[in-house]
């Protein structure tokens, strides 16, 4: 069905398809239409799952777990505070190899307060052990959340997965949206290592030294072999309902001198600025990453590479940045620019490619020594 | 439970733990929060615990047991599912999901065993800590008061409340049958002598459970429905308590109270005794 | 791409009235996205809305600096807030009054939605709703059509009056 | 439960903290000539060391010493054990 | 005077030195010696800090934030899930531009529970804005804890500090220590933002996206301003005290052909490593970094690097290994060792020498695909 | 508190924050968690407030007044230290933090202003909503009871409590120099109605408060050092309370609430009624 | 507080969301004839923009119509501003 | 490098033996570490301790695979952990225990450091302490001096009941 939805909308109506026996989760601006929605449906049994009306993203992940460990498939979102507030829990959900699937609305940290875009809240997550994908459009976000459960819950990699999509950018951008009826499309979860009530088992005791480094290495192993499962998941999305998703999405890459990378909707308003700068007969391309856990690879070689960091890694630099250059071996120019939802135009990314210093970084709105 | 658990010798708090378990019977999962509890199950790949044990972190135990029951309810499972907590996991950093928990009226049991104390990390303060009592971080004795978990769980109003301790076993065991009976949550708050914390022999430690109540600075008792009744261990002693010094004494950590304290430590007695001797009539 | 800048107060349905112009241009058959830019207001302050119209999907977030239409939900904000703000040369102007009004330089229409919403009673939590009549008067104006203007107005509310008062100000819209 | 182990999963095992009873420095002994079987010994022990037929199973009993002090009828002692 | 010291009591010892006005802590294995020292203290009057016996680490560190936004000295320790508890306040100490010192020992994170050394839970605070330090023996746990006190309230700086120590190897390591009068060492603490009564302010309101990134922007600045801080406080000490230390402990480095670059104790043991090889005519060399935050310029070129993670960041790699990667345009050899207190001796690390491939990863202890 | 906030036409949170800075004088260092609060104030860099204010995160702020409190007294100060909090950072996420300042006897002011919802994020469901109402996330009215934070503070036994309503801003006022002439913790509870929450226009802000006061929904009163005294205007009220539905019916949240959540808020206040009144003479 | 911004601090300003004022559609007349000086609209405005002598600070009424609720003489008129 | 390994059981004080030797040899102008290796275990459980001395800081903190002595306060250790691992052929064993013991290839001492304890009233919790006496066995058989070793004991506890325990351990050690 064709509608108008926000990205907080679009990732309701993706749970309310993929039907999870528990939600647990607590508001917090910009993410609240997310919850608010499932409590709408909850209430009208449109949605028969139970939504426990936690206390505290400590809990709402806390929550997620006890009920995932079961078996069952759960669901919760977040943003920023709410993340951060979390992290315990979200190492834990990891550990506890438990595919819990999350929307995380980023939003910038305090203090002082800010609601706005920011990526830092869940570029803090990346070493969890939680798959991370950023969305750009409102139909990607839903049709990236509904594969979300697929790829959590998929044998080969029972980890969780986090969904992002920019604070008020994405979460209240109203877009055409088009649902599908998703069918078998997310299997039935069969999680090998539920709770039996009749089968004794004691669940992530005390692991010495000599036992714990094993299954640290399974979760990468798992990240590794999630790889593969993206891939199919993605190829049968498209199969299934037409739409293509890539671990980038890449545009006007293919002959491009310059590519811009970034995540999120300075991904899409990128290619505004790339169609500006062809139209001046630059060849620049856009570069949006979508899988930052696990890190894919890059086709990059040979083009000079300007990198936005929403987020920073204070006393090291923006984090997408670095992580190309120590994945690619290649140096970038770095651009940090849109920290708390400060506005990036397109003509202001056009101006990023086109005065590009490779091997600077330099922060956007702002000369240094001032 | 099994033996060769890793406990000190002489722990209570093992000891309540296996009648736990006999009132639960099969088919329950036991949710475990940071704690001693965390260590006496055992290490990787051995587990004292017949029972699905599902470990979580410190501050996390009754939401965790929420989604669980949630979780187990929704696909018309039965499945007990209980919450065994320490002090510190209950009434300090705990204390926000128990609440939370009970709010929401989470069908399942909170167990808080409490050795008034932070045992698994070796014996600091809790809010469970009497007035008075010496821990590695409160060397000179506490100087505040012990946190009336009970009262503050008794303000959720929830069906089922009850207090015991790891001398009375049986009552204990009684206890845990009949909160688990009921729908929606339950509470039940076990004191457990620590002979490594509170520092007296091990031998000692039913002993001192005995003392504690005898003494009246614990009281049995049950509140179901709201109805108070006073376990029979309480009744008597709650018309004629020993000397508190009697409990006192026997215990390395109490050793050189303040006057002050031990007033204070007294009266509180005195007014428990006296509110809940009044509620029981009042109700009746 | 047509660019639609939307001043009212919070509460006043400025980003419902954003929601229901992009639905009613995709039942036009184009492409659309609307977008609130919040601040952390309550009700009652100033708070604008972006409604962008395309032929292809619009891959823009940022703000819309060079409106081609600005719709003014609540006249006091005219000296409040500079809403003729980057309006392209020759851009329309919407503006909810009782009176007609002029901004030299634009085309002005001015439509009486407050009187409206109190005709329909259309009133909540004290402040009328003016975020479906002004679909009317957008109609009128050409942005979208009457029936898709409708078809967004009856996708959202199944209140009746919403559509009597698009009606009205379709009618009444001076132009 | 088939598969490769994905996190610590542990399965019910006497001992798990091995033979705990290696830990005692006295033994309890029960003089069956003093003991009139009611069963306190065996309830109050923390590590059910002592089954319903009064046995002590010596390969966890930790010599903690409850059950002797428990005892009604000072039926039980405390040996030290030899080294 | 010369006494022999846990790696715990040494903090302990540094902080009854510097006596903060304020302590708030919260005990957890392997930290809880240096809450019970300090308890010890407070409780004999040998230290006159109001000790706060908090109810969890993340009003541990909000307590700090509260006392230290007066213009008080502040000191707090944790650990593992003791940090990632209190990660929502980590973010808000620095934010805040609080000059709280913390000590962190270093442990893994569960499920299963695991209370050996491992650094990802230090790691994982990375982009917060804290100051981060990795010391390897007694001694340095002691200098480098009073040398975070000048360092962090440094009005350059302003900004938290995190001195990490191995949880057991060295937290719990008993070794010679001299402590010092340190005198005027440590100057008193003039926070220019500390709340007067007197003088209405709002701290940390709600920033608008146009204000926000400046004051992120601030944090970086004195990121950057801190490496002069920390190389004169460094230098200061050593005049004073005879004790040098840099960003990195560097030994047998200068002709070094291949280098290991590790955190903590493993460096030190590493040393042991290169002995062994020097005796063999192996010619490497091992550097410590000290300072992870802010990063330090390591000297590393031309040789062959091989760097040991005691963390990992899933679906990505060892972060040491790949920060170096990122900041010195080199690939280096990833080992992955000593997750959850795995035991790596000095022969394991002249292995890891000996056997380096660059440009690869491997997992001490496991076999891939196994 | 300066003019032009950006709160709500007819806040009663603004209003009751005005006399609890008239009442707090100039010494005073106001401590305020993500709520309506942080918005209400200001933003950078223009605030309303007057004296310092402290914003700290939603879960934080009892510890972090606590850190404050100490480190002013530690240097002699006694600069007032108060907590301005919603419900939500007070029974739900910040109770875990608020308890523990309490059991360690903070010397502060813990004022929960009680719009029983989560404002700043849009309405919705709180632990101190009551059952009943709609909000966001309970569109069909919350099935839970209001979480009884009174007698969960009252279960820590601070020296002064008090329950206050923006209705009777000079009784508030009273209450808030009181708790700080006293040393050690105290707490406040102020009933605020809140406009867009609750769904009443704005004018009828004052006139809902004083329905809730009434109708004994809300029973204004203060305990000192263990002793109750019921505030005035709850004395008449108690006696002779209005019908609840009187209060209810002007506000959309209750609309089409069911006959048996009525049931159940019309016994509870009869009980709690009952209950304070009981121990009002108990203890004279 | 001198020397440059580290963290956002904001100072007391009136008008600290703007001339609120605007946000007004009603506004609070006082019929002073009918008014018996009590205060309690000064007293019941949330906004503080009644002043002792009961002026009415449009440029921050934001005309939520308390006043006129709570005015026991009716002395207070609520009337829609003109647009 | 002179390496030391310690059995003993979680309460028995094998971490403060190991304390007091790396004291003793500090005292003694040497450098030294000491390093228990820690499980989750609770009192009552077999622990290890390590001490190193050696004429230069000590920068290893893996465990002692081949210890030069290796010392068991607490002889029902025996049969349960091998507390002979990688002994060095001709290494020295001390192990309390009442009766004199041997162990083929090694040089082994014993010494009734439980009977000392009892006999000196040196109980705690219900187990008898032996951390100080050991020194005293520990400087008969010349890892430390005799002096050193009353030093580091006199520097930790201020009961004189341990140093008598050590001096009454020095004298009665078996050979
Ligand atoms: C967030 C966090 N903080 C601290 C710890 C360390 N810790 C583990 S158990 C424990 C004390 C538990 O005390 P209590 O709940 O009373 O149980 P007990 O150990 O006494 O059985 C502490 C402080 C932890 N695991 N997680
Ligand atoms: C950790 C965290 N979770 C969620 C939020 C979002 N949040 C901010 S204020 C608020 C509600 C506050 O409710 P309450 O305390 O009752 O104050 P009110 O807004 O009603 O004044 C929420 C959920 C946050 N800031 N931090
Ligand atoms: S410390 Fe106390 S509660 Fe914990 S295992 Fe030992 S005896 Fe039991
Ligand atoms: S000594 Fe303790 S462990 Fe052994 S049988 Fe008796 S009670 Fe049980
Ligand atoms: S407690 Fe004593 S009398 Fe009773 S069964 Fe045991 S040994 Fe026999
Ligand atoms: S939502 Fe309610 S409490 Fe919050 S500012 Fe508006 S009226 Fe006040
Ligand atoms: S209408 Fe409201 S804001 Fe205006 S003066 Fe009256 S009470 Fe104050
Ligand atoms: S409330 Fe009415 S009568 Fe009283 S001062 Fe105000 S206007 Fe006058
Ligand atoms: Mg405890
Ligand atoms: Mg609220």
């Amino acid at each position: 069905m064709l509608m108008v939805a926000t990205g907080n909308r679009a990732v309701a109506e993706a749970v309310r398809e993929a039907k999870p026996v528990v939600i647990a989760a607590y508001p917090i601006t910009p993410q609240t239409g997310i919850v608010e929605q499932i409590a709408e449906y909850v209430s009208h049994g449109v949605l028969l799952s139970r939504y426990i009306p936690v206390e505290s993203e400590h809990s709402a992940m806390a929550a997620c777990i006890g009920a995932s460990a079961t078996g069952a498939r759960t669901f919760t979102a977040t943003s920023s505070q709410g993340l951060l507030y979390m992290h315990e829990m979200t190492n834990w959900a990891a550990g506890a190899r438990l595919p819990v699937v999350m929307a995380n609305v980023n939003r910038a940290l305090g203090p002082g307060w800010n609601i706005w875009a920011e990526h830092t809240d869940a570029i803090q997550e990346r070493d969890t052990g939680w798959l991370q994908v950023y969305t750009g459009t409102v139909q990607e976000a839903y049709d990236t959340t509904l594969m979300a459960f697929c790829i959590a819950e998929h044998n080969d990699v029972l980890l969780p997965v986090m969904v992002n999509l920019d604070g008020f950018l994405l979460s209240h951008d109203m877009q055409p949206l088009e649902t599908v009826d998703c069918g078998d499309f997310i299997p039935p979860l069969h999680l090998p290592h539920a709770i039996d009530p009749q089968n004794p088992i004691a669940y992530g005791p005390l692991t010495g030294p000599d036992q714990y480094y094993k299954f640290r290495w399974d979760i990468e192993r798992s990240m590794r072999d999630s790889v593969n499962v993206i891939g199919q998941t993605q190829a049968e999305f498209a199969r299934r309902f037409g739409r293509k998703y890539g671990f980038t999405d890449d545009y006007r890459c293919d002959d491009a001198d310059a590519v811009v990378v970034s995540l999120g909707t300075l991904g899409k308003e990128a290619e505004v600025a790339i169609d500006a700068l062809r139209s001046e007969g630059i060849k620049a391309g856009s570069m949006r990453v979508r899988w930052l856990r696990p890190f894919p690879k890059l086709d990059l070689a040979g083009r000079e590479v300007v990198v936005i960091d929403r987020d920073y890694s204070f006393g090291f630099g923006g984090v997408l940045a670095h992580e190309i250059k120590a994945k690619n071996h290649i140096d970038v120019c770095s651009v940090i620019a849109g920290l708390g939802g400060q506005e990036v135009t397109y003509d202001d990314i056009a101006g990023f490619i086109k005065n590009r210093r490779i091997g600077e970084e330099s922060w956007f709105g702002v000369t240094p020594g001032v | 439970m099994l033996k060769g658990t890793s406990a000190c010798a002489g722990c209570s708090s093992s000891l309540s733990l296996r009648y736990v378990l006999k009132g639960a019977g099969p088919d329950t999962v036991l949710v475990i929060p940071a704690s001693c509890s965390s260590v006496i199950q055992g290490i990787y790949p051995n587990t004292a615990l017949n029972i699905p044990v599902y470990n979580i972190a410190f501050a996390a135990a009754a939401a965790c047991a929420s989604g669980m029951s949630n979780a187990f309810r929704a696909v018309g499972k039965k499945t007990n599912v209980i919450v065994y907590a320490g002090d510190g996991g209950t009434l300090d950093i705990g204390i926000q999901s128990m609440s939370g928990a009970f709010e929401r009226g989470t069908d399942f049991l909170y167990i808080c065993y409490d050795n008034e104390e932070y045992g698994n990390t070796g014996m600091q303060r809790s809010g469970s800590t009497p007035l008075g009592a010496r821990t590695t971080t409160t060397p000179a004795g506490k100087t505040d008061e012990k946190k009336d978990i009970d009262a503050i769980i008794t303000a959720h109003d929830p069906p089922y409340l009850a207090t015991a301790c790891s001398a009375y076993p049986q009552d204990l065991f009684k206890k845990v049958k009949k909160a688990l009976a009921i729908r929606g949550p339950a509470f039940i708050h076990i004191l457990v002598p620590c002979p490594s914390g509170w520092r007296f022999p091990p031998e000692k430690t039913i002993e001192i459970g005995r003392l504690a109540v005898k003494s009246g600075m614990w009281i049995l008792y049950e509140r179901e429905y709201g109805r108070l009744a006073i376990s029979s261990p309480s009744k008597a002693a709650m018309k004629n308590p020993i000397p508190l010094e009697n409990y006192l004494a026997p215990q390395g950590r109490f050793a050189g109270i303040s006057p002050k304290a031990l007033d204070i430590l007294k009266q509180r007695i005195t007014q428990k005794i006296q509110r809940l001797t009044e509620e029981e009539k009042g109700i009746c | 791409m047509f660019e639609v800048r939307i001043h009212s107060r919070g509460g006043e349905g400025g980003v419902t009235a954003a929601r229901l112009l992009a639905i009613a241009a995709i039942r036009d058959g184009k492409y659309a996205s609307a977008c609130p830019f919040y601040g952390a207001e309550r009700r009652g302050a100033p708070v604008v809305s972006f409604v962008r119209i395309d032929d292809r999907p619009v891959r823009v977030y940022s703000q819309i600096r060079t409106p081609d239409l600005v719709v003014v939900l609540d006249a006091s904000l005219v000296g409040v807030v500079d809403v003729l703000s980057g309006l392209k040369a020759g851009g329309t102007i919407l503006i909810n009054s009782a009176h007609t009004r002029e901004f030299a330089g634009y085309r002005t229409c001015s439509v009486d939605l407050t009187g409206i919403a109190l005709r329909e009673n259309l009133i909540m939590a004290g402040s009328p709703i003016l975020d479906t009549s002004v679909l009317g008067a957008l109609a009128r104006i050409g942005i979208i059509s009457q029936n898709s203007a409708k078809k967004a107005i009856t996708e959202v509310f199944t209140d009746e009056r919403n559509v009597r008062a698009a009606d009205a100000a379709y009618r009444e819209v001076v132009i | 439960m088939s598969g490769r182990a994905r996190l610590a999963l542990s399965k019910p095992t006497t001992g798990a903290a091995g033979r705990t009873g290696s830990w005692r420095v006295f033994r309890p002994v029960i003089d069956t000539e003093k003991c009139n079987q009611c069963g306190l010994c065996q309830m109050y022990c923390p590590d059910a060391a002592i089954d319903e037929e009064l046995n002590v199973d010596l390969n966890f009993c930790k010599g903690c010493g409850i059950c002797a002090n428990e005892c009604p009828k000072k039926a039980i002692e405390m040996v030290r054990e030899e080294t």
